[in-house]
């Protein structure tokens, strides 16, 4: 008996990481702070003051019910909003302390560094080497090898090198559709941003395929800042370190951010009624 | 069946006139057929060279402005044109015959002292008709790719014209290239255009603003007054017509297929 | 900064591409409007008959010509290019028939109308001895348009989401009744599409009916045997042999005549395939 | 928008029958006391036969809740309904054991007579375990987060009756030792239902708040 | 004190009905039963012989990865698979003790017992009356008050009645996708089945849309007995009383049913090792 | 196919968590067995301030718990297995506990002479207790679901000791009634936490069977 305690303390000791420091993890600085941000199409006043502050190296989930402003709210971070007209930003957008939609800020630049992965898996019609190749070039990279480098290298990172190692000069559009998002990740990677924001990225996918996606996220995490976009909240609450909950107060109104913290709280303990309301599928 | 009549018919000139029908020279006999010469390389020439000068002139800029419409142009401006573009397709050729005959006709004959009818102006006039066709038929391509594309290409930090030239183009290259075979197909067989600029001269033409005839030009020129194997010598023009037309639908067929294995 | 200076250059070049088209597109519109309106719109013109020699003829047996013409094709083709139609995409199976049959058919859409012309003329005009006349010129349009309106219909039934018919299957229609009730309706806008092209391109069509509907005529015509003369033919005829003294007037009239049918039809086929498509939407099994 | 109508019935479901379940426990506390009081063997054997009702309610919830989990995914307030409600089921369910355990040890009991002093301290204990039991019930079902401190008060009455039967009575007293041994241990006994009850006030409260108690 | 405890018993007395009887609901007979079930598509063997029975007036639930022949499976039920060529079934289809791959068997009538709905909704291109309306007028009813009951009464069972009542002559595309998906529902009860097949009803759903199209047939199943195949596993848990987990053992062998039992027991104590593989996402 | 990395690398983390505390708790039963055949009053103490360590345990092991719970949405074995991990912290939780109370029960026995008999028997409990703990702890390491049977069989011993404490002892012996009720509560703590150690041993066999013990 007291042979076999031995081996139960032996065995538990072996885990010296203590456990302690690792469910409590260090508070991350913030990589992008939104400051006041409100934004219109048009007339219609989609968001208002939103104040949010997007931690380093950690993935934010946005949640929120249909129509709430979640994608608008994301596609401010990288002005992809810039593109639709009639759509208006004011208030800040602070990337590592740099307000984004200074005058002068150079959007370019911008969108590579924060890259945007879509709902729907969009790699372009071109082989699979060409789609990672994509950003690179546009940068001016011409060199072959270099090229070779950070197309493996890209595909490495977003777990997708094993599975298209032979294909690489197939065409993008026969791999399987998680397969094809992990490909839009791999070529955001290849322009080397340091955020990455996801607007429902695994809408479209069924749900083994959802499930790669998120292992791949929860790997990428380390090195990237990411803001994930999803209707679903056992997504959020699978995925995220860090939760806003979006929502509209009545019809027509502007979309706010009713709480934001921690993933674990606001699955647990959300602070706002409306928050548990709206994750225990109580709306209504 | 049509196929068989046309060929039908077309056996008598072929088996009469094996050798001259690929001479330029072309001199029907109208009270007796089988007297005459029934050379048609000159007008498969004059076919070939109008249809390409249609096409240098009317694909780039059908293209052009199917990427300006469906890319550039502000949305209202951009429906706007693509409406009067339809309009276009939709005037009878022997209209755009008749505006190269006032108009262009005589433009090109005070500039180069020469008739004015010919290659030259029956390339314009084709370069016209087929403009709506590429230009809608591309628009429909542009149009009909995912807005995913053009997304992601700016969500890497792309600017508008790289988006353009290195996503949207080769997207919807396929779609592009089927819209100007279908405009090579519809220069091609053009008729009545064509014919009221070329000249409908029986030469070989070597220069732009030499007269020539086309010939869908020569069939409808001749037509009405043809007997026995003058007949049917417009018919073996059919039969070359057909064959033209059937390499066109496999080609595009080629395209299309590549497109849906892809 | 070079891809910035490439992005504006670019987009200059698209600006004047875009212009060129428009002007070439508001010259001709302006031109043909301009130059023929006022002659198009003149009663005499619009209701007299044609002259051969003289000045001054009008055009109304050509516009009823035209109109007749349009009438008596579409009569003939649509029924054949529907049934057709159905065949190939409802009960047909794929395979190599079928796949010859749109070849032959696609090779056809593509042929020259001229060609159709010589067919028509030697086929219906002399061997058929129906002489010039409508109903010549009638079947040449038809079979001239048939390939184009039956792979533009066939299209658009294959277009009809299966999952339609799944549906009603599985609320255990027959396939008889599936097609008529769900898939046809849904298909029409798309065979009306087609449809409208072809009428336009009907109107439009000199190359295959001079020689076999007519080129000129006094009369009105009233029975489909009777030669006739559709205004797009006429207008060829007018300019090419210039026998008219005032054919330039003629000419730009019946231009400006030809472009505002074509407009006119174009109009009134989206009116109706809008009230037919409404209809159908609510109308009733029978219906 | 949402409704998630089934579940959150099946959730009330669960509710209605931990409350069901709180009732049967308060009756076998009642029952206990009144045996106790009126030193009735017979009462006591019942209580100990009737124990496995409030088993049967552990099971039923248990796989209830259970079911739920592995159903409908639930989270923040449902979830912790669900884990709450299923370990409240368990402090029931020992304060019930209490129960039993008095009740075996009165038959230990027979044939000692019982002073004054230990029926009413006895009862006065009972009285207040009672009331904690009572009181922790009603703050669940009322999600009251408050009743928990004053249920720690409460149980501190209980706490120091216990410990005068441990410490004065059981040197002060002069029972047979055996005697004493029992009333001690049905004291002790006591202070675990109470203990209890307690228990739950904290769990409505970590229910309710989502902060677990100090 | 003792006032509150009376307040107490006096409340869980009002729920009179024993929650006992409620949990353990008696084992309903079978309403359709499969019995020695192959089928293939040409060459290829999707499905061996399968043993199944469908339990009346409850949902079954078809769980299982991808291409294991959930849907293939289904369609077998109403003999959907007719309709695909070279589709050969073999074994037996028992509703109601007939078989319905009988010969002489009426399949139209088949197909109005045993109703279906799609994965994605396909309502078709006419008004949202007439969609209802489309089955009973082709089993003759012409009657004008006749078609308006049923209608009606279709629409209120599917719970779409409220929301579409004053659009019922405008056209059914205009419709959401969930109320689009509750009109095809609505579609398949005006034909009065007693059975319903549903193909991944909600893949093409939001999550709210999802929650409305779930608490109908919550609703449903007390009148329909259903049969709903689904990728999604919490979906299957949360609305189906049995479930059924299919399964392909190797590559391109046929799908088989490995397990077949209570969902509750499925998913909180699975009998097979596979299923419980599955069912925590413990594959490959 | 699916992976769940990221969720089945947490459940290990809880499950290696709740062995740690499991280490924690043994060590303290030994610690507890010691200072009582020493009669040592300072490591007495020790155990009764060492009792935090073993709450943070249950504090974390219940939030990590409800936070998978929360986040994972888990079915079948893993839900089984973080139910009952976070059921198991509370029985260790207990039993050490119990510890505690043994502890504070030897504060009131300084100054009496405990006979061989005593020491003996209790040490014997105390070794029985702690065996069925280790037991426990070792059916849930090795997912033994039969290892419940033979705790059962090993309380059997405690329990007859505990009887002899409870009617041999107290009858019998002529110590002071203060210190007899000490022992003889000292012998059902002990009792206590032999029982935990074979609710752990059911609940192993509920985590790994997915049927709950009659
Ligand atoms: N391009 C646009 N022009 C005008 N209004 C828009 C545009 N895009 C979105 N909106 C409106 O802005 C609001 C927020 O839209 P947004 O797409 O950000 O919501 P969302 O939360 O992402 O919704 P969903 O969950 O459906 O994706 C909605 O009311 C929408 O109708
Ligand atoms: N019409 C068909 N012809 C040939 N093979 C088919 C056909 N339909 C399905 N299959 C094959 O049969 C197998 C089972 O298909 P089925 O659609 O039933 O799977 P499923 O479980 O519903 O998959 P999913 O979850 O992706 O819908 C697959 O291997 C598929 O490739
Ligand atoms: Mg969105
Ligand atoms: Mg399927
Ligand atoms: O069961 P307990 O040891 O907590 O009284």
């Amino acid at each position: 008996m007291d042979d076999q305690r031995e081996r139960i303390t032996e065995y538990t000791r072996k885990c010296a990481d203590s456990f302690l420091q690792e469910t409590r993890m260090e508070e991350p600085g913030p990589r992008m702070t939104l400051d006041n941000l409100s934004m219109s199409y048009g007339d219609f006043r989609a968001l208002e003051d939103i104040m949010l502050e997007i931690p380093r190296e950690r993935i934010t989930a946005i949640i929120g019910p249909s129509g709430c402003g979640k994608s608008s709210l994301l596609r401010c971070l990288n002005r992809m909003n810039d593109i639709i007209p009639g759509c208006r930003v004011t208030g800040e957008v602070r990337l590592d302390g740099e307000n984004i939609y200074d005058p002068g800020y150079d959007v370019i630049r911008l969108r590579r560094t924060v890259g945007m992965v879509f709902q729907k898996p969009n790699p372009f019609p071109k082989t699979v080497y060409e789609n990672v190749a994509y950003g690179p070039r546009l940068a001016g990279v011409k060199d072959k090898g270099e090229l070779n480098g950070v197309v493996e290298e890209s595909l490495k990172k977003a777990a997708l090198w094993e599975e298209v190692k032979g294909k690489l000069l197939g065409p993008a559009m026969n791999l399987s559709g998680g397969q094809q998002q992990r490909l839009c990740i791999a070529r955001v990677l290849a322009v080397e941003p340091e955020v990455i924001l996801l607007d429902e990225p695994c809408s479209a996918l069924d749900p083994v395929a959802t499930q790669r996606v998120e292992d791949l996220l929860a790997e990428l995490k380390e090195r990237y800042t990411m803001v994930i976009v999803t209707h679903n909240m056992q997504q959020a609450a699978r995925v995220s370190d860090f939760t806003a909950f979006v929502m509209i107060e009545n019809q027509g109104e502007p979309g706010e951010v009713v709480e934001f913290g921690e993933t674990n709280h606001i699955f647990t303990n959300p602070a706002d009624e409306r928050t548990e309301r709206y994750i225990t599928g109580r709306f209504g | 069946m049509i196929f068989l009549f046309i060929f039908r018919e077309s056996i008598p000139a072929i088996t009469s006139q094996r050798f001259t029908l690929m001479t330029t020279n072309w001199s029907p006999n109208v009270t007796d057929p089988a007297a005459g010469q029934y050379g048609m390389l000159a007008f498969l020439n004059g076919t070939i060279f109008t249809t390409l000068g249609g096409m240098v002139l009317g694909a780039p800029l059908g293209i052009g402005t199917a990427v300006f419409i469906t890319r550039i142009a502000p949305a209202r401006i951009g429906g706007t044109i693509s409406r009067g573009i339809e309009l276009l397709a939709g005037i009878p050729s022997v209209i755009i015959g008749w505006f190269g005959l006032t108009l262009l006709v005589p433009q090109i004959a005070r500039w180069t002292g020469t008739s004015g009818y010919g290659v030259m102006a029956a390339s314009v006039v084709l370069a016209v008709m087929i403009l709506p066709t590429v230009a809608a038929l591309s628009a429909e391509a542009l149009k009909s790719l995912p807005p995913e594309l053009e997304e992601a290409s700016m969500a890497m930090g792309a600017t508008r014209w790289q988006t353009i030239r290195c996503t949207l183009l080769p997207a919807a290259k396929r779609g592009i290239l089927v819209a100007t075979v279908l405009g090579m197909g519809r220069a091609i067989g053009e008729t009545m255009a064509v014919q009221m600029v070329v000249g409908n001269a029986r030469q070989i033409a070597f220069s732009l603003t030499e007269r020539t005839s086309t010939m869908t030009s020569r069939i409808i020129t001749d037509m009405g007054e043809s007997t026995g194997v003058f007949r049917s010598a417009l018919y073996a023009q059919g039969l070359v017509l057909l064959l033209l037309a059937m390499m066109l639908i496999l080609g595009v067929k080629l395209i299309s297929r590549d497109k849906r294995v892809k | 900064m070079k891809p910035k200076t490439a992005d504006r250059l670019a987009t200059i070049a698209f600006w004047l591409l875009g212009g060129i088209t428009v002007g070439v597109l508001l010259f001709i519109i302006l031109q043909i409007f301009g130059r023929g309106i006022l002659t198009a719109l003149n009663p005499r013109f619009l209701l007299g008959k044609p002259e051969a020699m003289k000045e001054g003829g009008g055009v109304l047996p050509m516009i009823v010509s035209t109109l007749y013409l349009t009438g008596l094709t579409l009569a003939i083709s649509l029924p054949v290019s529907l049934g057709a139609a159905v065949f190939l995409s409802e009960y047909a199976r794929e395979g190599r028939l079928t796949n010859a049959i749109r070849f032959c058919v696609d090779s056809l859409a593509s042929l020259p109308s001229i060609v159709f012309g010589l067919f028509g003329m030697t086929l219906f005009v002399i061997y058929f001895g129906w002489g010039y006349s409508l109903i010549a010129g009638a079947f040449t349009c038809a079979i001239l348009n048939l390939p184009t309106l039956m792979r533009s219909s066939e299209e658009s039934l294959r277009s009809v989401p299966g999952t339609y018919r799944e549906a009603s299957l599985s609320l255990g229609a027959t396939k008889w009744t599936t097609v008529r009730q769900v898939v046809l309706p849904s298909a029409t806008p798309g065979i009306l599409a087609g449809t409208m092209l072809t009428i336009g391109r009907i109107i439009g069509e000199s190359a295959a009916i001079v020689y076999t509907a007519g080129l000129f005529v006094r009369n009105i015509p009233t029975s489909p045997m009777d030669t006739a003369a559709p205004l797009a033919g006429y207008i060829w005829y007018a300019q090419t042999e210039a026998l008219i003294p005032d054919f330039r007037r003629v000419v730009d009239g019946g231009a400006a005549l030809l472009l505002l049918l074509v407009l006119l039809v174009n109009f009134a086929a989206r009116r109706i395939g809008r009230y037919y498509q409404r209809k159908k939407m609510a109308g009733g099994a029978d219906g | 928008m949402k409704a998630r109508k089934d579940f959150h019935q099946q959730l009330d479901e669960l509710y209605l029958e931990l409350l069901r379940m709180a009732n049967a426990t308060m009756e076998v506390l009642e029952r206990t006391r009144a045996a106790f009081r009126d030193v009735d063997m017979e009462a006591a054997q019942s209580i100990i036969e009737g124990d496995d009702e409030i088993d049967g309610y552990v099971t039923r919830i248990d796989g209830e809740g259970i079911k739920l989990l592995a159903r409908q995914a639930p989270v923040a307030i449902d979830l912790r309904t669900i884990v709450i409600i299923m370990r409240i089921s368990q402090e029931l369910e020992r304060a019930a054991d209490n129960c039993v355990n008095i009740s075996k040890a009165m038959e230990n009991m027979q044939g000692y007579a019982l002073s004054p002093w230990i029926r009413e301290n006895m009862d006065e204990m009972f009285r207040w375990a009672i009331k904690i039991i009572v009181g922790a019930v009603n703050a669940f079902k009322e999600r009251d987060p408050d009743m928990a401190e004053e249920l720690t008060r409460m149980d501190d009455t209980v706490d120091r009756i216990n410990r005068e039967f441990l410490t004065t009575y059981d040197r002060e007293s002069e029972d047979e030792t055996e005697l004493v041994v029992r009333v001690v241990m049905t004291a002790r006994f006591l202070e675990r239902v109470a203990d209890h009850g307690v228990n739950i006030g904290k769990e409505v409260r970590y229910m309710v708040t989502g902060e677990f108690a100090d």
